[in-house]
């Protein structure tokens, strides 16, 4: 199946884009795509951490993904 | 609930007004403003600059959450909170949150469960420039 | 201490610009302000319209030891406490507080501070008018 | 020796004056003043509770006055 990838903050400049499209199989988890990213991305490792959203929403690691998903990858945010 | 709060997330400068004007209300006796300011410094290194960017859809769903969130906890009238993105610079306002109520306490509460929230869930990321390099705020490469 | 303090009691009509303006402060990160409302009603009556008055030199010197106290037990930067006497309709403003602090937390205990304290020492008496008569708020006859 | 007394709020209405000159031996406490004032205005009795201000400053009971100090009456406040 397709996720689209979106990265914002610090993980835009490690990915060096602000999307991507990302092939998974099916019944992943949040988890495992974290795994996944890790691989395309191996910059990655220097963020302490991240959340994930998808459509919109906070997931926890536990959650499945579905085809056509739109998975944010949210480090620490800073607004305020 | 939709004409008690009042969301924005905007590259306008932020009026302090107009989350004044949108909270008050004649049965209200209190209302609680925080504004967020641009600090020149950050460890003793000058901030030259700033940059907001954000996922924008999710972060106004998010300060929508928040707001619903404060309504019902604080039994609170009307709630606004904008928030600036794009670039700012020292003494320019990012965030202005107002709060209207009937009692002063429950506005207070409410204001600062606000901006508490809001700087721990909405998706919106602050990058300092200094003199010598930027750096994205919280992070910690 | 006096450039971080600025007290007002006057017949004119308050300005939440001047309060923040005053207060603002580019080593700040967060800004606290209390506005409070006429409002129009009180146990369920109509009020008409409102007048404070004053034990004028007192109320300013309470004002002030407020605001030096609040600078003491709050280490925060700034503060601003402006009061209206005279005649006041529903919806204008009577009083405004803004505080500045590094640190948001402080601005709002601050300002939460000085409502709270003026409401009990400042002599300043409200007295509410209705359709059917009048009555000096707090006072039980 | 003569104090000042000054009325605001309910008890300048029931003083019908915002001010008077009145009269007390030297020695005398804030509540030995109030007793007096009971007796010069005796619908100050209508009143829960006052305060008394010496000079533009909160005073207790026990404080003892002297010529010529300004005496306050304070029924309670309502600013804000």
């Amino acid at each position: 199946m397709k996720i689209h990838a979106l990265f914002f903050g610090m993980s835009k400049d490690l990915a060096g884009q602000s999307k991507a499209s990302v092939e998974l199989e099916e019944g992943k988890t949040v988890k495992e795509f974290r795994e996944l990213l890790q691989q395309k991305y191996p910059s990655f490792s220097t963020m302490d951490t991240y959340a994930v959203a998808v459509n919109e929403t906070y997931a926890d690691e536990e959650f499945v993904l579905s085809d056509k998903d739109t998975v944010a990858i949210i480090p620490p945010v800073s607004g305020g | 609930m939709e004409n008690r709060i009042f969301i924005k997330l905007t590259e306008d400068r932020l009026s302090l007004g107009e989350c004044y004007q949108f909270v008050q209300d004649n049965s209200c006796g209190g209302l609680a403003l925080f504004v967020g300011t641009v600090r020149n410094n950050t460890e003793n290194k000058e901030v030259k600059a700033l940059e907001f960017s954000s996922y924008e859809p999710m972060a106004v769903k998010e300060m929508n959450l928040i707001a619903e969130k404060a309504l019902e906890l604080f039994g609170i009238e009307k709630i606004a909170i904008h928030h600036a993105i794009g670039n700012l610079e020292v003494s320019e306002v990012p965030v202005i949150i107002s709060v209207s109520s009937a009692h002063r306490d429950a506005a207070f509460k409410a204001c600062q469960y606000a901006i508490d929230t809001l700087k721990e869930t909405v998706p919106i990321w602050k990058k300092e420039f200094f003199e010598d390099g930027e750096v994205w705020v919280n992070a910690h490469p």
